[in-house]
């Protein structure tokens, strides 16, 4: 494997990188450049490892990636192998004791940059298909004109179509840019990146297009104007896609307001609170993983999700049954008590987890992106966006198909009928009211994927959550469904035009008039029944 | 029917249709009341009775059909404000008075005259002449309790007050809805004696479920039935109505 | 009784209280700052004299916020709005004043626009060097705003929670716009370092006297416009139309209109409760219009008692008086001390302070009343 | 009727008594020192820890024997994040605990709000946060940095070590980003960068739906020259900005990051993985190894009972502030205003960054800036380091309403704007004429 790079990468660097090869003294000064110390020094030392073509060269940039590779006192660099053990960088061989006080060597952006491209020509023919990938898009970030002949050979090997695809377009990418390439080439070059039509192809034809012989230029100029109107089309779905985030976040915030405000008529001020406690119960599961079992952090989410419904609920039964309970038919009182009680909750939080904001990790499946025919779709926002949706359809269930939800409908429309007819008045309110608040600590899980988890985190959705409820019209939760995606879609669609303060401005002016032409919001009820 | 009758009638549906979300709750209802008329409207309930009052009195707008006063004002163009200021004085089912004024402020805020903020403000409406208020207080038993909160009243005592507050109004016709649900026998007679009264110079639509004081009140009655008129004519009349007998008598 | 001229008729114990206490304030206070030594324990030192003129303009907006809430239903999430917007009013003024004073010593434009490096002062801001004209819209700018939202709101019935939720949304949005720079109005940082008012150093003890005093006569004002309108006949609709909406309606009075006159009278009160609160604190920014604050407002309301009128003012002088002190006193607690002021208040004082000690009385009276009416009733007999 | 009234008017009476100071009854054995930090509200969040670190640096002085024999007493208040009760705080701070120095602030606002108060009742306040500069009080002392001792070195950096030709300005909208991003864009567009290439924009406090504009960013970024963001965005809105930059996978090689407001507190909140190689600028960082720092930081951990706690930027003004403050008033031998604020000038404490900070005479200190990577422990490790101190400067030389002025309190001079150009004291004046 090792003489086979080694011949490529001669045939690769020409002439002068032929001796390179044969001499692997090259990888001495490489190392002595590395353990300069000095950021520059330590670049050239990586591209000159890169290009040596020697056997260790990929062990020990990998070692540099990943902050194993260090400069003993004694000058010589060294490689912390797994459990504390050591090798010479140079030869690879085990060192029989720790060497005097190895120093780390310390990385920058642009070190990290080159460490990138040398590892992305050297793992081009990696047997792990995932390498392979990651590879191809490093020297299609890189352009390394090295890489050239690698590339065309792992072209050649390649079996997976996407990464021969991947690349066709890093050596697309490579002869753009390299002025031996000749016509035929670059535009070969510029119809390939057309087919990849990204931001990234758009900027390299349009640096083709800057420079170049004429018929390279029409080329590039006719592929950019066709990238730049799928990717017109693409940002108009990019919005629609982020409206839809931030809508479910909308959604998620405003929905346990819907029972407690909409359907009971509670006017909850500390609805807010009730997601912080729910954040904060996901920060303690986590904190309770990483202490005690780090393998199960990837479960702390699902395992959050009960967790905090069940505190949340708890604090709303307390907050019923303590003060709500005697507010029934004085909503505007509610709401002076439930302010009372946000302070509180919020010095609460404040004095036993303190004032700063708390680390909520992203477990595996939330972290990344995902490329969809162009759009980016963030996991952690496409999960937010299922979660919110799954949490309202199990409302909806909850309230239209069991017995309890039954018994809400009634109390909330008919307290006295209900209660003749032997249902349990007092009761339906403490379950309803603990169930609105566990569904907004459920929220508070989510949030704390994408928000501060600090004890301020309720106070900023407060205000959005009373909008989206009135909106949709009070007591309706379809109403509360359609209103957050509404507001969503509309404030991402006015943010690049109006910029992120003025397009929320427009779009609180629009609720005051639009609440002027219906005065009950979105889905009200019509009829006598309303005046009652 | 046709502007004939239109002309001398104090109020005349014709055609009116109203739905509540798929719900059709009047029906092509039309009706008409001629001047000093006193009408006895009964009906199972949803039959509509309150909602015609809604109709009449600008609460709801039809869907469709036309609805004059006096022959020639269109009530659908109207708000209540307008329509009352017209003289359309209506008073609810459940007994609605302001609880937290005097018996006598209740009825002096009812009584005629200009209805700007600023005359309520400057003056015209703070010199309200003391006899008039006496006057209506008497006319519904009240003088003993002018200066009683409204709350403190008895239901019976608040359905006339109300009934004062409209005569207060001194308006052309009276709508009038259950005016002795929940009243002692006594009272309801008293009731009746005293809309009997009050008919002698207004029109007066009477809604009520009380067969027995419908019939005291000896008047032309009209059978409402899923929005739209089932049968009219004089109490026996009706009673016999065997369709009537069926959707509502016969229960 | 209701034969009484309406001038004698608002003046009730309470109110007599009220007034009298007020004066004895704009009195005693300017004498025992200006000649009690200051070791005497009466003496009320200087920066003690501008925050009680602090509270008392936040009790005149809590009188204001009373005038809608207590006597028409409409419970105003967005007064503290009227009440920033007439404090900006101030501010523009106060900064003109300023004049070449500013660390840029520049002739006319304030510090923050000369770092923004604005050309020449936006046209909003003509006139406001002249103090009639910026007295003139503490008034106009809160009355005008009202007018127009209260006239969408109340022509098209937007009732409850409804009508609350959009004076919160009319609150927020113009804290926003307020917060951008480019409304050329100090952004974040607002408008502050006053100098002069009225040619007076808005630092000297004898201004800061003025102000205080100013400040309880109009409290004092505040309260007779407030108490004429609801004991006149207009009183007595509002408090119809809170009771019985419709039923109003159907006796042919414009609900509308009397709401919308409330609710703008309401909002000018305000906007003069922040003209005054500003010199007084000496700065004005915008998160004067964050809901948090015009529901704190309620809060004080509530606590006073609705409905009240001088509930409501004293409300608000116990809360902020509270909170002051609780800042000091417990700066670590003081979040629990009132938040369980609030709920205790509403469930064991539902009526308020004020309601409280009213309702009593008026138990006592109403069955001394009913007495004397059964007595006269069978007279008649 | 008039006793009722009487009863009211003391109640009331009482009632003010106890919410407003009872004059006198400072005691004289002890020195008060005023800590005015928001406890509770949206600064909470920064602001408490600086409380604690004033509490610890107060015990440790009192441990030491005080200060001129006498014990020092802190006086904590809670202004509650409320910029109004900035300024009442520090009226009731001044004139009814008779502080002889009061350590607070945070936002601009708040210290806009209490200077007048400063001013008027000749205090001292120490403000201890990075800011926009523009402005130099006889009675306040700025130990954080000034624009030019954070955002132009790190734009030096930027340029010199990542070949940075194009720039997104990305900040929260109130007076410390605009103006940081004005004098940077004067910077760059001298160091010939061009319009197209600097992109400026601005998003409300606590923004918290980034995507759209980190996609914004990744699109101007893509425009095939090296791009890097600037930002000034403030505290809440971070975690977010973060958390969306690394969901949509931009990482430091492709678009570096350097942050002026971004700090370890700020990193507490977030997880670091995604972000390593993000940079912030500061003239502090945890991660600096010196004994002093290391010896600074185990006394914070055991004082806070938490070695989880990280230390910041400002603990470390407010560490200078204190030990200058201290050295000023033995200097001065008493702790009367006047004395103290001459005496401050000049004195020179060690930083904990291995020098020597020097209270300049326009009452700001002398730095040195440190540009930090972002490593996966939420700590920072330096990459650059400028070879001396930098001055603070707090008139911009790179805004025009500024570029004259100058602040220097010392006698005969002691003026805050004076203008070199027409040799008077009181801003540009007839100048802008």
């Amino acid at each position: 494997m090792s003489r086979l790079l080694c011949l490529i990468l001669a045939l690769a660097c020409g002439l002068f990188a032929a001796p390179v090869c044969a001499a692997p003294a090259d990888t001495g000064d490489a190392l002595l450049l590395i353990a300069s110390g000095r950021f520059p020094d330590i670049e050239k030392g990586v591209a000159l490892l890169a290009r040596s073509g020697d056997a260790r060269t990929q062990a020990i940039i990998e070692a540099l990636r990943d902050g194993r590779l260090a400069v003993a006192a004694d000058k010589r660099v060294v490689i912390e192998g797994a459990n504390g053990s050591w090798s010479e960088a140079a030869t690879g061989e085990a060192l029989a004791e720790a060497p005097p006080s190895p120093k780390a060597v310390r990385l920058n952006n642009r070190i990290r940059r080159a460490v990138e491209a040398a590892l992305g020509a050297l793992t081009l023919m990696a047997p792990d298909a995932a390498a392979r990938r990651q590879a191809a898009e490093a020297v299609f970030r890189s352009r390394d004109a090295t890489a050239l002949a690698t590339l065309d050979e792992a072209i050649a090997r390649e079996e997976v179509a996407g990464i021969r695809r991947l690349m066709g377009e890093a050596r697309a990418a490579i002869l753009l840019g390299d002025a031996g390439a000749s016509d035929l080439q670059k535009i070969e070059a510029v119809d390939i990146l057309a087919t990849r039509a990204d931001q990234d192809a758009l900027a390299l034809l349009r640096a083709a297009a800057a420079q170049g012989s004429p018929t390279v230029r029409e080329a590039a100029e006719g592929a950019i104007t066709a990238v730049e109107r799928r990717l017109a089309v693409l940002s108009m779905l990019q919005n629609v896609w982020y409206g839809l985030s931030l809508g479910s976040v909308l959604l998620l915030a405003a929905i346990g307001l819907a029972i407690t405000f909409g359907v009971m008529g509670i006017i909850n001020m500390a609805h807010g609170e009730m997601v912080m406690i729910g954040a904060y119960t996901t920060f303690v599961i986590q904190e309770l993983a990483r202490t005690h079992a780090p393998g199960l952090f990837d479960w702390t989410l699902p395992l959050a999700i009960p967790m905090a419904f069940l505190v949340a609920a708890l604090v709303g039964v307390a907050i019923e049954r303590g003060i709500i309970r005697h507010l029934y038919g004085r909503p505007l009182e509610t709401l002076l008590a439930t302010w009372g009680v946000s302070l509180i909750l919020q010095q609460t939080v404040r004095s036993l987890f303190g004032p700063t904001n708390r680390e909520v990790g992203a477990p595996s499946y939330m972290a990344g992106a995902f490329d969809l025919g162009g759009l980016t779709i963030t996991y952690g926002r496409l999960w937010i966006i299922v979660f919110s949706f799954a949490v309202f359809s199990a409302l909806i269930v909850a309230l239209k198909a069991t017995s309890f939800g039954l018994k809400i409908r009634a109390v909330t429309q008919n307290r006295r009928m209900a209660a003749s007819m032997g249902i349990r008045t007092s009761w339906v309110d403490t379950m309803a009211f603990a169930l609105g608040s566990g569904i907004a600590g459920v929220a508070g899980v989510a949030l704390s994927q994408i928000d501060n988890v600090s004890p301020n985190l309720g106070q900023s959705y407060i205000v959005d959550s009373f909008m989206v409820v009135v909106f949709g019209g009070v007591g309706n939760l379809w109403g509360t469904l359609v209103s957050a995606l509404t507001l969503g879609i509309a404030n991402k669609f006015l943010e690049p035009f109006a910029g992120a303060v003025l397009g929320k401005i427009l779009l609180l002016v629009f609720l005051i008039l639009f609440i002027q032409k219906r005065p009950r919001g979105l889905f009200a009820l019509r009829g006598r029944a309303v005046e009652a | 029917m046709t502007s004939p009758t239109l002309t001398n009638t104090v109020l005349y549906l014709d055609g009116v249709s109203v739905t509540f979300d798929g719900f059709r709750a009047i029906n092509k209802l039309s009706l008409a009341i001629a001047p000093g008329e006193m009408r006895a409207i009964i009906g199972p309930n949803g039959a509509g009775k309150t909602t015609m009052m809604d109709i009449i009195t600008g609460k709801t707008r039809p869907d469709e059909g036309e609805v004059f006063f006096g022959g020639m004002i269109d009530l659908t163009m109207l708000d209540e404000a307008e329509i009352a200021a017209l003289g359309i004085g209506r008073k609810f089912q459940k007994p609605t008075v302001f609880e937290s004024h005097t018996v006598a402020d209740n009825i002096r805020l009812a009584l005629a005259g200009a209805r700007s903020p600023f005359s309520a403000l400057f003056g015209a409406r703070n010199r309200i002449a003391e006899e008039r208020i006496d006057a209506i207080l008497s006319t519904v038993r009240l003088t003993e309790h002018r200066t009683r909160l409204a709350a403190d009243l008895s239901h019976g005592q608040k359905q006339w007050l109300e009934i004062g507050m409209l005569l207060a109004q001194d308006p052309k016709l009276l709508l009038v809805d259950e005016p002795v649900a929940g009243m002692t026998d006594a009272e309801t007679a008293e009731t009746a004696h005293l809309l009997k009264e009050i008919a002698h110079e207004h029109s007066v639509v009477v809604v009520e479920h009380d067969m027995a004081f419908v019939r005291d009140l000896g008047c032309k009655v009209t059978v409402l039935h899923e929005g739209s008129v089932l049968a009219e004519g004089s109490i026996d009349a009706v009673s016999a109505n065997e369709r009537v007998i069926e959707v509502y008598l016969g229960r | 009784m209701t034969r009484r001229p309406i001038l004698l008729a608002m003046l009730d114990g309470k109110g007599a209280i009220f007034l009298g206490v007020l004066a004895a304030l704009a009195v005693l206070v300017p004498l025992s700052n200006l000649f009690l030594p200051e070791t005497s324990p009466l003496h009320v030192p200087t920066y003690a004299v501008s925050l009680l003129g602090k509270y008392l303009s936040y009790a005149l907006l809590a009188l204001a916020l009373d005038l809608v809430w207590g006597y028409c239903g409409i419970l105003s999430l967005g007064h503290g709005a009227f009440f920033a917007l007439g404090g900006y009013a101030m501010g523009m003024y106060l900064m003109r004043q300023i004049g070449p004073r500013g660390v840029y010593g520049h002739p006319v434009l304030p510090d923050f626009m000369v770092f923004l490096n604005w050309q020449e002062l936006p046209w909003y801001w003509s006139g406001f060097d002249i103090f009639p004209f910026a007295a003139l819209m503490v008034l106009a700018v809160p009355g005008l705003l009202a007018l127009v939202f209260g006239w969408l709101a109340f022509r098209s019935r937007v009732t409850g929670v409804y009508l609350s939720i959009i004076t919160q949304a009319m609150t927020f949005a113009l804290m926003l716009a307020f917060f951008r720079n480019d409304m050329g109005l100090g952004g974040n940082n607002g408008l502050t370092d006053f100098k002069d008012i009225l040619g007076f150093s808005v630092q000297a003890q004898g201004t800061r006297l003025a102000l205080f005093v100013a400040t309880v006569i109009a409290l004092a004002l505040g309260y007779g416009v407030a108490r004429y309108m609801v004991t006149s006949t207009y009183g007595k609709v509002l408090i119809a139309i809170r009771d019985a909406e419709s039923r109003t309606r159907f006796l042919g009075y414009r609900v509308e209109h009397y709401k919308l006159v409330a609710f703008t009278v309401s909002a000018m009160m305000a906007g003069v409760a922040g003209a005054l609160y500003v010199p007084q604190v000496g700065i004005i920014n915008p998160s004067e219009f964050s809901p948090a604050n015009s529901i704190e407002a309620v809060v004080w309301v509530a606590v006073g008692g609705r409905g009240t009128l001088v509930g409501a003012a004293l409300g608000a002088v116990v809360v902020n008086m509270a909170k002051s002190w609780l800042t000091g006193a417990l700066p670590e607690l003081w979040l629990f001390a009132l938040g369980a002021l609030f709920i205790v208040v509403t469930l064991y004082l539902p009526k308020g302070i004020v309601g409280t000690l009213a309702e009593r009385r008026e138990k006592r009276k109403a069955t001394a009343t009913a007495k004397t009416a059964g007595i006269a009733a069978e007279a008649a007999e | 009727m008039r006793n009722r009234f009487q009863k009211i008017l003391a109640t009331l009476a009482t009632a003010a008594t106890i919410a407003l100071p009872a004059a006198g009854a400072s005691a004289q054995d002890v020195i008060k020192v005023g800590i005015l930090h928001s406890l509770s509200g949206t600064m909470a969040i920064s602001e408490t820890t600086l409380k604690d670190v004033m509490l610890m640096l107060i015990e440790e002085q009192n441990k030491k024997g005080g200060l001129l024999g006498k014990k020092l007493e802190a006086v904590v208040v809670d202004p509650a994040s409320n910029w109004p009760l900035f300024a009442e705080k520090a009226r009731e701070l001044l004139t009814k605990d008779k502080v002889a120095a009061t350590f607070g602030c945070w936002t601009s606002v708040s210290r806009k709000s209490v200077l007048p108060v400063f001013e008027e009742l000749n205090g001292i306040l120490f403000y201890p946060v990075q800011y926009e500069g523009e402005e130099s009080s006889r009675n306040i002392f700025y130990t954080g940095a000034a624009p030019n001792q954070q955002a132009i070195p790190a734009v030096d950096y930027l340029m010199e070590n990542e070949g940075v030709e194009r720039w997104v300005l990305e900040g929260t909208d109130y007076v410390y980003p605009r103006t940081t991003n004005k004098i940077l864009e004067a910077y760059l567009k001298a160091k010939g960068v061009k319009d197209e290439d600097i992109s400026v924009n601005y998003t409300p406090f606590g923004h918290s739906d980034w995507q759209t504009r980190v996609a914004d960013i990744k699109k101007f970024g893509s425009a095939g020259k090296k791009t890097a963001v600037v930002s000034t965005i403030n505290g809440d809105a971070n975690v977010p900005f973060y958390k969306e930059l690394a969901n949509q996978g931009i990482k430091a090689t492709d678009i570096p990051v350097v942050a002026f407001s971004v700090g370890e507190e700020e990193l507490a909140g977030i997880d670091t993985k995604p972000l390593v190689g993000h940079l912030a600028a500061w003239n502090y960082f945890q991660s600096v190894d010196t004994a002093e720092n290391n010896d600074f930081i185990a006394k914070w951990k055991a004082f806070t009972r938490n070695d989880k706690r990280v230390t910041n930027d400002p603990m470390e003004a407010h560490v200078i502030g204190f030990s200058m403050w201290v050295k000023a008033v033995e200097k001065a031998g008493s702790t009367d205003p006047d004395a103290v604020i001459d005496a401050l000038i000049g004195v020179s404490v060690p930083n904990l960054s291995g020098g020597y900070s020097t209270m300049m005479p326009n009452h700001h200190i002398t730095k040195p800036v440190l540009i930090g990577e972002i490593q996966e422990d939420g700590q920072f490790s330096v990459v650059s380091q400028t070879p001396g101190l930098v001055v603070g400067d707090e008139w911009s030389d790179y805004l025009d309403g500024s570029k004259d002025l100058i602040a220097d309190w010392r006698a005969p001079l002691s003026c805050g704007n004076f203008n070199v150009k027409t040799g008077k004291c009181g801003g540009q004046g007839p100048v802008a004429q």
